[in-house]
């Protein structure tokens, strides 16, 4: 499933809603990723980031991550899929996005949950802008975002 | 054909959104709106100086430079993204 | 941080816990192994299994746990590291095992999560006990677990 | 020293830990013990029938069959492990 919203969600919440219940499932993994206080990729000595807003494009959005996730339950024998990505203006700390995969075994859990967000970082028309005490800026795209995504374009069926 | 523009291409142009109803017939793909789009004044020259920033989706699909945009409904640009 | 009990723990509200805080955190990646209702590899058509007994080697068990986070600490640039095992009888559905890794990039949190789950499989000393309607039998070692143990044996130091 | 027993050996032995006061001398590796201990009769004899099967811990450490027991604490027999 796909959600995409503006309003912060509570991570433990959706992550115990998604791992209850079914017996056939033998593994839960997720990834959650949250906005850091710091510019740039070394916290010590960066400048501080105040705030962070996502723009999208509405309907594009849910569009691509909605075949991402058919893409990998198609690669996967999956029980389960849940993608939340959040939009608007976010402080330190809050999650902006999370995913969830369930398999009865966990390495298809665990590889198709880093294939969503490797996938979703390039292909999900989302931007990021900081804020900073020198202005705010939008976040350049990276390569090795590019390159973690371009990995799996060569992964055969399974 | 509704044409979008996101990030600091919305920045420069001004405005995320507006309606180009008669394109000229020779702007055929999207590298054609792209060029036809920067000749429209500084704020477009500037947003469309380096083509190698410049995304585009047409009917909300990504496209390059080639695709056709004759008859889409929706034509997007935008810097790579930056989600996740 | 590595936690061995016996009594059942609360997913969501242990990610949440471990989730909280710090803007010095990119990405958190977990995993969470379950309790499968069903005995082998296919669920359609398998035998039920009615509950779970994991034996364990206590003290050897927390010394071989806290030696695997203390690897993944070494191979990957971490924040923090969170590991807990139940051992004793459980029902289908519960949890088993919960792996969290936090980092400033989701690349190191997502293979690190990989990694400790993968050695805790073949290196940690706990024995598995199935019940089901026909008897109750002790669980065999999976060969493929050993080789997704072995992969990580030729990574370099990163 | 101690000797401890999981899973099926601990079931096939009918204990999970006993103490060895005077382990013969030429007993000095896990090897030695493991063929020393399945020769005190058949519950003995049926854990250690496929060494294959076995593992093996000194002193809380994994231990392969050639490594020392003399003067070890603990040594503790087992199947390969299936946690997680």
């Amino acid at each position: 499933m796909i959600r995409v919203q503006q309003t912060v969600f509570d991570v433990g919440a959706e992550i115990a809603a998604f791992t209850q219940g079914t017996g056939r499932v033998g593994g839960v993994a997720t990834f959650t990723g949250l906005v850091r206080d710091y510019l740039g990729e070394v916290p010590d000595g960066a400048p501080p980031v105040r705030a962070l807003t996502l723009e999208h494009y509405p309907g594009m959005t849910e569009r691509q991550l909605e075949r991402i996730e058919a893409e990998a339950r198609r690669r996967w024998d999956l029980a389960d899929v849940l993608v939340i990505h959040r939009f608007g203006r976010m402080a330190p700390g809050e999650p902006i996005v999370l995913v969830c995969t369930t398999s009865a075994h966990r390495t298809a859990a665990l590889e198709s949950c880093q294939f969503l967000i490797d996938w979703l970082k390039t292909r999900a028309p989302f931007w990021k802008r900081e804020e900073t005490p020198s202005g705010d800026h939008w976040v350049e795209a990276r390569a090795d975002d590019d390159d973690a995504s371009a990995r799996w374009d060569d992964v055969p069926d399974r | 054909m509704k044409v979008l523009y996101f990030a600091w291409l919305r920045d420069f142009i001004g405005t995320g959104e507006e309606t180009l109803d008669a394109l000229p017939p020779q702007i055929t793909t999207v590298c054609d709106l792209m060029g036809w789009l920067s000749g429209r004044g500084p704020a477009y020259a500037r947003a469309f100086a380096d083509p190698a920033l410049v995304r585009c989706a047409v009917d909300q699909d990504f496209a390059g430079l080639d695709v056709e945009v004759t008859g889409a409904r929706e034509v997007a640009f935008f810097p790579p993204v930056t989600g996740g």
